[in-house]
Formats: structure tokens, sequence, C-alpha cells
């Protein structure tokens, strides 16, 4: 009886003694959607050559990503966070509060935003001033601002076609409104008196502008079909439907990789991700797969990522970046506030 | 005699009523069944393509500049007609047969998804010299379709040609057993107590209207729950098959609660009465009689709510489970995703080389449930029981 | 003495699937007489009732052989219709089974459908005269808008019986109308059929021998699908010819 | 520290097979040696002994659990696992000296066993108050910024300024954020409409159908067909309204002379519509069989047409139970998700128009939980907000319907 009770015993304490030795071994990573079609395109790469894991990573938004990162510092939160936009102070005191100390900042490129419309018709030459008075709520008549009388292109511009104004653009809840709104409309309205030189974002809700998904299939489709619509989308978007659909030029200028990643086409942002410095140790092929990332063959000028619409840094912005993850340099308040 | 006539003529238009209402019925029955057809026959039309997947006969050529550039392994007019999903793979397959070093090998390799789309007649964007060259490779017999087995056992891929749906199915399998774990359990107990043991009070009833209540809430708010109680509180790792697995069990447990109760209720009286007679605790009446007699019904009834289940997706994208995951889970804790998460992660792709295989995806979920179904229509008609 | 037929059957044979129901049924109803039906369980006594307004068409899988007349017509002449049929021939069943309307509506439903009266006024008096003859009306002139659930059990079945009677069958099957209802309902009812027969033929089911012996004229005793005797009622009841009803009318069996 | 719990089974299941065999043998020796009966079975004793060493080192294991991985107090691995056998050991020492010749073994075992019971369904409201208060915290929060009123009645839903605060950029120089959630709303019901439209009519000709004209062969032909339509599942739904139906609108209506967007509410409303064609014909269908048999046979026998019997008789009794198959319908359509993420737009819209864009509540609750803001964002606590509403609406739906299918159900019991 007694060897029994001891049999027992020691299988029951057996059983409770293998969870301990469980760690995670895949890497986890959480964050934007514009950013994750590079990040499995990576992780794919990283599973299939080294045989380690694949990375896990989940298309949470970039809000609900750097929440997620800076839940906490244990391995129940996710080692990367990829983000369409900078982290900001307010994420970044957060993850300082709860103990994240340190965070490397890696840019991984540009993402152009491209306004595209059906390929059949003729090239079009916007100006920022265009697409303001075209989506704006309000734009100012005589010095005084009044609901957006706008319906064709040539009432904002003589020299525009005489066509409707219909533009899908992304909801307010992304990342690509956010950019667009920046670096289109407040650039735009800052110069032009009638706004009083203030910044204005207001996106006009009588039904000319439509918000839509980013990888939306209906939109490709609605495109296709109606030579009228435009469409703002992540410079991806466009280069994987590149047979049914063109870009506009931007102030005059294309939105092609070499202007983008040049600065010349104006309305691009840097996309981003963040690593935890200490889960480099804790988490097996972590460092291996940033280094993935960042390689020449990745993010390079003539990289694997570029084919699926990612544009590449010029080549000093991706030394640096190279550098700064080499020395696991950390992201200070000040970096974020300098801009 | 004018009131004869009237009176025919009232009964040939009450004909004609009757004849027009049967016609309207028996139309909605048709229009419900035709739309079920166009239905599969529409979403068969999309995916029994992508059963084939495009290969093409090409020399790998092993050697060291091949493991610096591996495209370079192939002719340089193939090697952006290839998948990269083999291409990427020589350094490891060198590695493994190290024989294989300064060798050249003839043999078939899975084309990349632009030119399986050609090769199926559909939008591709090839540029007309590769298309030129596929017409010569179709020429020297060099190219052919053959069956697609690698949707069934490669896991999600960002290349539509050599993604499968194995990394889902192996996770809707955990996901399913979780649910099951819990939801059938739990229910059947609850509605044992409810049905068998429970007084008359404001408690017992607060439970059934609660319950029924609970049945009506819609999926999506399941999902809130889920995030908010097992991932935020009590910390269930995020896309893990366990949060799914629960949330979903709490979804599925009225549908349970409710079968259950059915069954056992149909359970005439005079068993219990006449187990009492012999003697019989009441735990023993429900062990030993009544929950073996219902036991037809409470399978149907969680095959039913498991299959429902199944097919959901709302509450499981709210936890998190709409992720890229090509590798099948190996614990309930690691990240997984269902296979209906997988049909909508490829629907929003805009490669339209996805579509078929979204479609593909959808006929072998709904094989699934029908055969889940057609289970639980067996066993109902097999056992059961008219008292 | 000569009387009218008013309905009767000839060689009927019925078959639910395979199982032979009635065999060889050979019966005639005079006009303005009560016949009651009598016989055990399962005798097949309701099921010949059914056959006279076609009832037993709603059941699947059955099948009918021979002839029944109504008024020298055969009633499943493809020529007849089952509708015009059941007008004429009304029915009362075993369970009260008013609509879920008002009692007034309840009875102005079959004429208006059938078009037997025009104008609203007519119809007023049409339900009154139907509950006057029913024996209801006094008890439910007050409400007549009222819920007919709300009804007692015998009220509801009197009601079912204006309800039939509205339309101005001119026979009425009724199969075991007081069997749901209490004695002193019973007795009403009883009082009522005994009225009818001065306007219709009345054909009733009963499992009571007394309510057979007080109602009826005439008696069919029927046993395992079979007619085994039929007579005056008193015939019946006094000096039956077959054993067997003896044996029943005296309770040996049944 | 939830593995704990799971790797606990393991051991702890053959820990309980060794109470059980001291606990049973203790008992057949007890009896053997004493020459009385005892109380219950030997069994049951064992099974005494595994409720008094299990039950109370499980339920500390659990609260442990839950209380490290919900980071109130992390109990330490040592102390858990220590607490643990204790708590084991002390059980069994207590309950094998218990056993003896009275000792009710059996009502120990039954008690218990109505106890777990009675736990299992309290699940059930622990669930609900889990809904309640997932929603209710956040949609607070939500509410503390935008008036409960406002959110209810506004007709404009513009989120710009939270979108600007969200987004991490100065905000100021826009104007207030509109929270109104009726465009939202509208959208909503414009979609359920149009489902029910379709689905009302179909579902209960179809259970008529079935209940009236069929025969049993046909009946076991349409009624799988319906049911294999509630079967599939709503992504599958949504994928064939976005790729199949929607272009086929959009087409039709060109045809006809109209403009249709791509993300119009007619296409996930027809879509719906069929997917809840067998809620409204299997409920409505129930009922209908429910109605006596006698009713129909009074109204035949009266010579009535089928047709008329089930216009003028049969459905008025069977109403009540059809309008609670309808508001059940129409609750799954209110709450439906994938249909019209898939397919219905994210265009806050007030319009009659169902050839126009649309937004549903669904839609924003699922755009703004997995969209780019930061999670403290008033956009993304909206969803709460929505989701508050959307729960609340949900449960009247289902309580009146219930209240009404009860009443029916008495009065024909």
């Amino acid at each position: 009886m007694k060897k029994f009770l001891t049999l027992a015993l020691a299988i029951a304490v057996m059983a409770i003694g293998t969870l301990t030795a469980q760690a995670r071994e895949q890497i986890r990573i959480v964050g934007s959607s514009t950013v994750y079609p590079f990040a499995s395109y990576v992780a794919e790469e990283f599973g299939a050559t080294t045989g380690k894991p694949t990375p896990v990573i989940e298309s949470t938004g970039s809000g609900g990503g750097h929440k997620l990162f800076a839940a906490g510092t244990d391995l129940n939160t996710p080692d990367i966070t990829n983000s369409s936009r900078r982290m900001k102070t307010k994420e970044f005191d957060k993850n300082m509060a709860i103990g994240n100390k340190k965070i490397v900042e890696i840019v991984i490129g540009y993402d152009g935003i491209a306004i595209a419309f059906n390929k059949a018709n003729p090239d079009l030459n916007l100006t920022r001033k265009d697409l303001l008075l075209a989506v704006a709520a309000e734009v100012p008549v005589n010095g005084k601002l009044v609901a957006n009388p706008y319906k064709r292109w040539n009432e904002i511009n003589p020299a525009l076609p005489a066509k409707p104004i219909l533009v899908y653009g992304p909801p307010t809840s992304s990342g690509t409104r956010d950019a667009f709104e920046e670096l289109v409309m407040e650039k735009a309205s800052k110069k032009l008196a009638g706004y009083g030189k203030k910044k204005y974002s207001k996106i006009r809700q009588d039904g000319i502008y439509v918000p839509a998904g980013e990888n939306d299939n209906l939109i490709v489709q609605k495109l296709a079909k109606d030579k009228n619509a435009l469409g703002i989308f992540g410079y991806s978007f466009l280069e994987e439907n590149s047979d049914r659909i063109k870009g506009a030029m931007v102030d005059g200028v294309k939105p092609i990789p070499a202007n983008i990643s040049s600065g010349k086409y104006p309305v691009s942002r840097s996309l981003f991700f963040y690593v935890k410095v200490d889960h480099l140790k804790k988490v097996p092929g972590l460092a291996e797969y940033v280094d993935m990332f960042l390689s020449e063959q990745m993010i390079g000028t003539n990289g694997l990522l570029k084919d699926i619409g990612l544009i590449p840094l010029p080549d000093a912005d991706r030394t640096a970046v190279r550098t700064r993850w080499t020395k696991r340099q950390p992201l200070t308040k000040a970096d974020l506030e300098h801009k | 005699m004018n009131k004869e006539t009237r009176r025919l003529s009232i009964i040939k238009k009450r004909y004609r009523q009757e004849n027009m209402f049967k016609f309207s019925a028996i139309f909605a029955i048709i229009i419900a069944s035709s739309f079920l057809v166009f239905f599969l026959a529409n979403i068969s039309k999309t995916g029994y393509t992508a059963i084939q997947q495009t290969e093409i006969l090409t020399e790998v050529t092993y050697n060291d500049a091949t493991l610096k550039n591996t495209y370079r392994a192939v002719p340089r007019e193939l090697s952006r007609l290839l998948s990269r999903g083999f291409l990427r793979l020589i350094p490891r397959e060198v590695k493994a047969n190290p024989e294989l070093m300064g060798t050249t090998v003839t043999r078939w390799i899975v084309a990349n998804a632009e030119v399986d789309q050609y090769m199926k007649e559909k939008p591709n964007r090839l540029k007309s010299k590769q298309i030129a060259i596929i017409e010569k490779l179709r020429a020297e017999g060099k190219i052919k379709k053959t069956l697609n087995t690698g949707f069934f056992y490669n896991g999600d891929s960002k290349l539509p040609e050599i993604a499968g749906i194995l990394s889902a199915v192996v996770g809707t399998i955990y996901v399913m057993f979780l649910t099951m774990l819990f939801s059938v359990p739990i229910g059947v107990m609850t509605a044992v107590y409810l049905e068998e043991f429970a007084p008359d009070n404001w408690f017992t009833r607060t439970i059934e209207v609660n319950i029924n209540n609970l049945a009506a809430i819609p999926s999506i708010i399941f999902g809130l729950l889920g995030l908010a109680i097992f991932i935020n509180i009590f910390g269930v790792p995020r896309s893990s098959a366990l949060a799914g697995g629960l949330t979903l069990a709490l979804m599925t447990l009225p549908v349970i609660i409710i079968t259950t109760r059915t069954a056992l209720s149909s359970v005439p009286d005079n068993i219990r009465q006449g187990a009492q007679g012999v003697g019989a605790s009441p735990w023993q009446v429900v062990w030993h009689h009544v929950l073996p007699l219902s036991l037809p019904g409470i399978l149907t009834g969680s095959i039913i709510g498991l299959a429902q289940a199944m097919g959901e997706t709302a509450p499981l994208l709210i936890v998190g489970m709409l992720a890229y995951i090509p590798e099948a889970p190996t614990g309930i804790t690691d990240a997984a995703t269902v296979l209906p998460a997988q049909i909508y992660t490829w629907s929003a792709t805009s490669l339209r080389a996805y579509t078929e295989r979204t479609a593909l995806g959808i006929m072998v979920l709904l094989s699934v449930l029908l055969m889940l179904n057609a289970a639980a229509v067996m066993i109902r008609n097999k056992f059961e029981r008219k008292w | 003495m000569e009387k009218n037929i008013k309905m009767k059957s000839e060689a009927l044979n019925f078959y639910y699937g395979d199982f032979h129901a009635l065999k060889d049924i050979n019966l005639t109803f005079p006009e303005k007489h009560v016949t009651a039906l009598i016989g055990p369980s399962g005798c097949g006594k309701s099921t010949y009732l059914r056959c006279f307004n076609r009832m037993n068409d709603l059941i699947k899988d059955i099948k009918v052989e021979g002839g029944i007349y109504l008024d020298s017509q055969e009633i499943h002449d493809p020529k007849l219709d089952v509708v015009e049929l059941r007008r004429r021939v009304g029915m009362v069943f075993q369970k009260p089974n008013p609509f879920p309307k008002t009692i007034y509506e309840n009875i102005a439903y079959a004429p208006r459908i059938h078009g037997l009266v025009s104008k609203g006024s007519e119809m007023d008096d049409l339900v009154e005269s139907s509950l006057i003859k029913a024996g209801l009306f006094d008890e439910v002139k007050d409400r007549l808008k009222s819920q007919a659930s709300a009804l007692s059990g015998g009220q509801q079945q009197r009601l079912c019986i204006a309800r039939a009677l509205a339309m101005e069958p001119e026979v009425l099957l009724m199969d075991e109308p007081a069997s749901a209802l209490d004695p002193i309902a019973t007795q009403k009812i009883e009082e009522l059929i005994y009225e009818l027969k001065e306007r219709l033929t009345v054909i009733i089911v009963t499992h009571n021998m007394q309510q057979a012996a007080r109602v009826s004229d005439y008696t069919a005793f029927f046993y395992m699908g079979e007619l085994v005797e039929v007579g005056d009622t008193s015939t019946i009841f006094t000096n039956p010819t077959v054993k067997k009803t003896e044996d029943y009318i005296t309770g040996r069996f049944g | 520290m939830l593995k704990v719990l799971l790797y606990f089974f393991i051991g702890v299941l053959p820990l309980c097979y060794m109470a059980f065999y001291l606990g049973r043998k203790k008992a057949r020796t007890g009896e053997l040696e004493s020459g009385e009966r005892f109380h219950s079975r030997p069994a049951q004793y064992g099974w005494y002994t595994v409720i008094w060493m299990a039950v109370p080192s499980l339920v500390i294991s659990f609260i442990f659990t839950i209380l490290g991985s919900s980071k109130i107090f992390a109990v330490p691995y040592s102390m858990h696992i220590s607490t643990l056998l204790v708590l084991a050991a002390g059980g069994l020492w207590f309950s094998l000296k218990n056993i003896g010749s009275d000792l009710k073994a059996r009502n120990f075992i039954e008690n218990t066993i109505k106890v777990m019971l009675v736990t299992a369904s309290l699940v059930s409201i622990i669930t609900t108050i889990g809904i309640v208060i997932s929603i209710l915290f956040e949609s607070m929060k939500f509410f503390s910024h935008v008036n409960f009123f406002d959110f209810i009645t506004g007709t404009k839903w513009s989120p710009d300024t939270a979108f600007l605060e969200g987004a991490g950029r100065d905000g100021s120089s826009a104007s207030k954020p509109e929270f109104g959630s009726v465009p939202i709303f509208a959208g909503t019901f414009m979609v359920t409409l149009i489902a029910l439209f379709v689905a009302v009519p179909i579902g209960l000709l179809s259970a008529i159908f079935m209940s009236e004209y069929a025969t049993p062969k046909m009946r076991g032909l349409a009624k799988p067909i319906l049911e294999i339509l509630a079967g599939i599942p709503t992504v599958v739904y949504g994928f064939f309204a976005a790729i199949t139906v929607s272009p086929l609108v959009v087409q039709t209506a060109e045809m006809l002379g109209f403009e249709a967007d791509y993300t119009n509410a007619l296409s996930p409303g027809l879509v719906m519509g069929i997917m809840i064609i067998p809620f409204v014909s299997s409920l409505s269908d129930d009922v209908i069989n429910a109605i006596p048999q006698n009713l129909r046979e009074g109204s035949l026998a009266l010579g009535m047409t089928r047709s008329e019997t089930m216009k003028h008789v049969i459905i008025p009794a069977a109403l009540p139970g059809i309008i609670s198959a309808v508001l059940l319908a129409l609750s799954r359509a209110i709450g439906e998700t994938m249909i019209v993420v898939m397919a219905a737009g994210l265009r806050p819209n007030l319009t009659w128009n169902p050839l126009e864009g649309m937004t549903t509540v669904t839609v924003r609750i699922v755009d703004a939980l997995t969209g780019d803001q930061s999670f403290d964002s008033l956009e993304t606590l909206s969803a709460f907000g929505l989701a508050f509403v959307l729960l609340m609406v949900t449960l009247i739906l289902n309580i009146v319907s219930s209240v009404v299918i009860r009443k029916f159900r008495k009065q024909y019991d």
C-alpha cells in the first residue's frame, strides 16, 4: 500500500513538474494591418528557411498593437509590434511605467499613399490643394468657410476633367486616413488663407467621400468598373492591382518607388516596428527574425518586400536603422518628441 | 337560381385562390432550394480550379552560386515563373542532403501564382515575354496541372501557390475539442439540474430566463466577453486555441442546455417512478435510467451546437484568431487559427489567386459541416424513441 | 312507413394502408331522423362517420371502395365538390374546437366564406338564429363580441353546433359530441339533438349506450370494422337479434 | 500558471484512483471485520474518499490559478504545490478516519453531485454577468465622454477629433467629434429589414408548404434543404455576398437605370434574408403543427378550402408564435456580423435608398476594434457603446418574443 501511495504521488508531482519547463517557442508579433503583409512575408521566409517556428503575426491595428505591447514585460505579451505610425509619447510612457525600458525602434521603409483610378483613364495630375478641396467638409468661398459645394473636378480647378468627384478612402479607424489627412489636407490647408492658415482635416460626409476598407475586393471591382471613382490606398494595393488601376500624380510626381523613396512623392509615411530588447534572450529566433527583416534581401532596393509594395528606405537610412539595431540602441522620449 | 350561380362563381373564385396559395407555397420552397443550388454551384465553380496546381519541369542546379542566390538554381528565364516557396528551401535541402551539391536534377516544381492563374485562363499580371515562355513550355510538355495536394498539407502562406489549410484544420480541431470539453459537461449538468432536480423558485427561473437570453445574444458580443474576461482578466494567451475554445464554449452552452433539456423531458415519468419504486436514489434514477435513455438526443444536440460553433468567425476575430498562423498549433495555448477565420483572411486579400482557394476552403468547411449535421440526423433517426 | 333516405353507404370498404378498417358496410340514413353508431373502441364507427363528409381525405395513404350517397349523389363523384359537400354535411367533433375568434365571428365565418348571406343585417339574423337553434343565444347574447375561448366546455360545444347549423346543412355528423362534457352540459346537447331532427338528419357516434337510447331513432352496432346489426333503437336495445349486440349492450364487453 | 490547472488533472487522476481504492478497501474490511452491513456500498465509500481528497485541493488550485493569471496575487509555485498536497493528504486522512458503519456516504455523494450541478448551472449566470461587466465598464468610459442621449439620438457620426487624438496628432484645430449612432442603427435596420422582406414570406410559405401541402417525401426533402441554409457559416455567406451577389446587384441596378454602390445594403440584406429563412420556417412550422388538429378539422368540416383554413384559422391562431419567430430572426439579423463586415460598407449613411453604401453596428464594432487607433481613443470605446445598445436591443427582442410565445403555448397546452 505504501508503495502505491509513493508511486501515485510521484506521478502527480512529475506531471506538475513538466509545466515549468514550458517556454514559449514562437515569436509573437502584433500591430498594424499595413505592416502585416510585409511582416508575415518575412515571417514565412524565416520559418521556411531557418526551420524555426514561424512567428505568429496578428493584425490588430497599430493602436491595438501598442496596447498589447505595453501590457507587460512577461512572455505573454508580444515581442514586436508593427506600426504604421510612430509610437506616441503616451504609449512610450506606458511602456516605461510597466517596465519595458529597452525598446528598439525600426523603420522598415515607406508606404506611399496612392490616389488610384481606373487604368482606362488618361493620366491625372492633382495638387494637394485639389485633393483638399475635393474631400474637405468645408471650403473657403469668398473668405468664408462654407459646406463643400464641389461636385465636379473642374469646379475646383478648370484644368481638371469635368467628371463627378467620387473618392473611396480609408475609414477613420485606419492609419492611412491619418496619413492622408496629415500629409495632404493639413499641409494644403495651412497654405490657404481661407482656412486661416490653420490645419484643417475634416472630411465631407455627403457621400462623395466613401469610407472603405483598404484591402477590399469590392473596391477594386468598383474602381475597375467606375471610371470616375478615385481610391486612396496604400501603395502596395496599387502594386498588386496594377493591371486594373493606376496612380495619379500628386503635385506632378508619379507614385513610383523611386519617387516615394527619395521623398519627391509628397504623400508617404514611414512604417515601423518596435522590439522588446529583454525578449531577445528569452525568445529563440527573435534576433534572427529582425536580422532577416533588415537584410538587403528583404528591405533592400531590390528586395523581396518591394515586390509586394514596400518602398525601400534610402541607402543611408537603411544603414542607420541597421546600426541602431545592431547596437540595440533603445528608443528615448526625446526621439519621439523631436520630429 | 340567381343565388345558385352566385354560389358557383364564389366556389370557382375560391378554388382559384386555393391554387394561388398552394402555388406560392411551392414557389417559396423552390426559391429557397434554388438559392441553395445556385450558391453551391457558384462556390464550386469558383473553387474547383484550386484543386489543380501548375507545375513546371525544370533543371535544378545545386552549387555554390545557387546557395548564394537561389534564383540561380534554375534556368534564368524560369526563375520568375517558379514559386519562391520552393526556391528558398534549396539551402536547407542541400544541408539535409549534402550529396546534392554539384549535381543537376530535372524535376517538376510548383509554378508561382501568376503562372497558375494564366494556365487556368484567369486574370494575371504576366508580361507578354513571360507568356511566350509558358507557351513554349506548354508546347514542349514541360508545364502541367497536377492535383493540388499542397492545399491540404501546407499551412497558410503569403504565396498563394503554396497556401493551404492544414494549420487552420488543426486549429479547428483544437478549438472544437476545447469547446466540447467545456460546453458539453457543463451544459448537460445544467440541463440535468434544471430538468431533474431544480425546485421551482426564483433562482431556477432566473437561470432559465438567463439561458434563453444567452441563446439570443449576438455572437460578436461573446467575442467581447472573451476578450475582456479570458484574455484581459484571466491572462489566457491571445489568439490561442484556449481563448477561442472557451469563448465558443460559452456561446454553445445555451444550445446544448436547451437540446439536452428537451431530450430529458421526453423521457416519460413512469420510468422515473419505476426506478424510484425499486429504491433508487434521485441521482441513480438520473444516472441509470434517464441519462442513458436521452443520450441520443443529447448527442444530437451537442453535434449541432458544435457544428454551429465550428462555422463561427465573429467572436474569434475579437479574441485575435484573425492572425497569420502558417504552422499548426501543438498545444492549446499556442496561437491557432480556424477554418472560417482562414477563409475570412483569404477573402480579404486582394491577390486574385486567393479567391479560388477561398472557395475551395469553403467547400472543405461545408463538407465537414454537412457531414456533422448528417451524423446528427442519423443518430436522431436511428435512436429516436417514441414514447 | 316510407321514409326518405338522406344518406347511404353501399358496399363501403375502407383501408388505412394495409389495415382493412371498414368491411363492406351497407347502411341507410332516413331523413330527419337521428341514427346512432355504437360499438367498442376501434370498431371503425368514427372512421365511418368521417367518410360522409370526406374528412378522411386529410389522412395520407388511405383507400376507399364502394359508394356513399347524399340524396342519390355519389360523394366521391369528381363533379361533386368537397367544399360544397362539407357545407351540406356539417360536423361536430368530440372536443369542442371553436376558432380563436369572437363568438360572433365563429358563427359568421362559414356563411361569409360560402357566400350564404350578402348583407350585414342578414348575417346578424343568421348568427342569432343559429345560436337560438343551438340553444345558446340566451346565454351569450350580451357578449357576442367576446372570445369564444371564454365559454365553458358545454357552451363551446353548442357554439360549434351553432357554427355548423349556420351553414344550413342537410346532415349533421356528430362524433361523440358529449364525451368531453359534464352531465348537465351533456343533457343540454342531447335535448338539442332531439330538437335538431325536426330540421335535419343527424348521425351520431357515441360510446354512451344510454345516450344512444335517449336520442336516436335508429341504432347501428359496429364491431371490428363490420356492421353487426342495425334497426330501430328500441328494438336494438330491447330485443337484439345478434348475440354480440346483446353482449355489448348489456355490458359484457366493450 | 494556467497550465498548473491542466497538468494537475493528469497528476490528480492517479491520486484519485488511489483514494478510491483506499476508501473502498477500508469499508470492505470494516464490513468483514465487524460483520454488520454499512450504510452504503463499499464503492460509495471509495467515492467519498475521492471527494474529500480531490475537491478541496482542486478548488484551491483553481482559485490560485485565477488569482495568478488575473494578476491579483501570484501565488508562488512552491506554495501552490505544497498547499495542494497538504490539502489532499488532509482530506484523505480525514475521510479514511470517518469511514464507519453509520457514515452515510451515499447521501454525501449525492449532495456533492447536486452542488456540482448547481455550480454548473451557475456558469450561465456568470456568463451573463461577465457579458454585462465586460461591455458595461468600457461603455461607461465612453458614455462619460459622450452623452448617452446624444449617442442614441444624434444623426451624425463623425469621430474626426477622436480619431486625431487616437492617431496621436494635435486635435485642437478640428471641430468636436460627433457620435450620433442613428445613421449606424439606420443602416443596421435597413439591412435587417431587407432580410426580413426576404425571409418572412419565403420562410412562412415554406412552413405552410411543409405542414399543409407536402407529401412526407417532399417534406423529407424540403426540411434538410432549409436546415442546410441554417448550417452554412456566416463567413461563407459573406464571401458569397461580396464576390457574387454584390456585383450582380450593381449590374442589375445599372440595367434598370439605377446607380448602386458595391457596398450597397441590398446584397448583405438579401443574403442575410436567405440565412434567416430557416429560423422563420422551422419555428413557424412548429407553431403551425402545435395548433390542435381539431381546429383544422373544424374549419374543413365547414367546407373551407385548405388555403382558407390556413389564412383564416391556422395563421391567426399561430400568429403569436409566428411573430415570436420573426422577432427571433430579427434579433439574429441585427447581431449578424460576418456578412455585413464582408459585404456592407463603412459609411455612416442615413438614407432610404438600399442601393447606397451603409454601415451597421457590428461592422463598426469590428472596425473600431481592429483599426489603427489607440485603444483608449473614443472611437475604439465607441465599439463598446454600440455593443451595449446592441445587447439591449437583442435582449428586449428576445424577452418580448419569449413572452409572446409563452402566452401562445399556454393557450394550446
